[in-house]
């Protein structure tokens, strides 16, 4: 379980590797206030190598992508495979990010 | 439900210690005969101390077996996860308050018809039923918590409590 | 060792189900008092039919959980499976002589100290004591079958027979 | 779990992939008296893909050796991870065939 942060372009690109759950949710919400506090604004959470995510983590994501609309900027998503495709659909979250197959696809916009 | 670890020999009735089809509630039915066997039936019972960093190692443990006993892959990439994760934090954070001289114990029973997973843990317990509000409510989407219920509500196809000496919440997916 | 499943709500006593170090054997001593628990416990029961068909699964169920609980690699990829195959064919085979209507049970328990695995047939059991000839002698190295027992004394820490009202054969490797 | 054949030279090689235990060993005895029946002498057993072996599949690779033996051919075998090398030692069935690192290797001396 790990997170990778990166930047391209103005974009803070941010892998989640294995689960996304109560066990480490507060570091990555933590690694990416950092940013925020350093000034970044635009913010994409690739779920491209991700496992599972529980309803902590669901939470870490919608309170983060609040924060940094606070501060004028945005948080989006790519790559989520089918399972968490479900996942935020069941949850209806899927209506409160803007979510892109591919990183390549979501970077294009920001 | 569990006993010490004596050297004993057991009694050998097919699955006697695990739900057949009829008897996953309650008592077994006297003079109902045993479904045959065909396939391994498992149990597998687990004590976690109250630390949610243990939760990933047991979630794990209950997806290989369920894997290795072919239930649908969705089951054990998405449901089976998901749903447990929330069992054993809310046990282990709402039920026992991350104290570490409580634990939690998982009993997950796998056989032909369901998964049944129990999740025990060392709290007052709560009533399930006052906990009714729907997370995807325009009110509640940009709520942080809240969603632990629902979510294993979503993914299970029952969600029980049993109430005794200590608080029980039982999760089932049929196969 | 087992007993139906029925709601009612366990005792939670860590390790109650398990052996700790000190209860691996024989009943717990009273006033030894329990370790802490710092590592998920598990014990899993699963019950076999009398095929040998099954015995590839079963194994991977035993070797998945050993490699989730972080036992050493060599131990999951070599000696649990190599003995644990053979402790099932002896069940299936010369205990339940392939009957149908029988079954073994597999008792695991994971615990910091050990893995302790209980195969269960219903056979007539037999003395391992008369069980000592030395396969890899010239006289006999060409043999095809009487590897069995010989593979699991070497590849465990321990093997040893329950004689009760069921046959019981105890694989122990330590961690 | 399965048994491949396949004849390079005047070898017939053959290929395990997964385990070599008592719920199968029959089905690698009957493909190989096969081709003993139909005049194949050289065998060569490949362990590239194999799992584990139980006693009985070991009793399968001795019987066989035997048999191929007295019509005048050999078994030998090739790539044994350091698992089986190790149960090779333990049961010394290392001094009853002749078993190269590599498939090749084997192949060349045959
Ligand atoms: N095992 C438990 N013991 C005591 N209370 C619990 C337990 N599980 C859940 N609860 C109660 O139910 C509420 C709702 O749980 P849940 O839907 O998982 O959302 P969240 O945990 O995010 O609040 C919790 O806030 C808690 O009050
Ligand atoms: N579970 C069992 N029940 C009855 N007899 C057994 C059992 N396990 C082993 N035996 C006896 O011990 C003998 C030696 O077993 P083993 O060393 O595994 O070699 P093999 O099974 O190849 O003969 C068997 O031939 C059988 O007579």
């Amino acid at each position: 379980m790990s997170f990778t942060l990166k930047k391209q372009g103005d974009v803070v690109v941010v892998d989640v590797e294995g689960q996304l759950i109560v066990g480490n949710r507060q570091e990555l919400k933590q690694k990416v206030l950092d940013e925020v506090e350093k000034g970044e604004r635009k913010f994409l959470i690739d779920f491209a190598q991700t496992g599972y995510i529980d309803s902590s983590g669901l939470g870490v994501l919608v309170s983060l992508s609040k924060k940094i609309r606070e501060h004028g900027g945005e948080l989006r998503l790519a790559d989520l495979n089918d399972d968490l495709q479900t996942l935020f659909e069941l949850t209806k979250l899927d209506t409160l990010f803007q979510i892109s197959d591919t990183r390549e696809r979501a970077l294009e916009g920001f | 439900m569990r006993e010490p670890h004596v050297v004993r020999a057991p009694s050998i009735k097919p699955a006697s210690g695990l739900p057949a089809a009829h008897e996953t509630h309650g008592e077994p039915r006297p003079g109902v005969s045993q479904p045959r066997l065909n396939e391994p039936r498992v149990a597998v019972d687990v004590d976690i101390p109250s630390d949610v960093s243990q939760i990933e190692r047991v979630v794990s443990l209950v997806t290989d077996l369920c894997r290795d006993l072919s239930l649908p892959k969705r089951h054990y990439t998405l449901n089976i996860p998901v749903a447990l994760s929330e069992a054993l934090s809310n046990a282990i954070i709402r039920g026992n308050h991350e104290d570490p001289s409580k634990y939690v114990h998982l009993r997950a029973t796998v056989s032909d018809v369901a998964l049944v997973i129990d999740v025990t843990d060392e709290g007052s317990g709560f009533d399930m039923r006052d906990i009714a509000h729907d997370p995807t409510s325009p009110e509640d989407l940009q709520r942080e918590d809240g969603r632990g219920l629902f979510l294993m509500r979503q993914l299970m196809d029952r969600v029980e409590q049993i109430h005794g000496p200590h608080h029980i919440l039982r999760l089932t997916l049929n196969r």
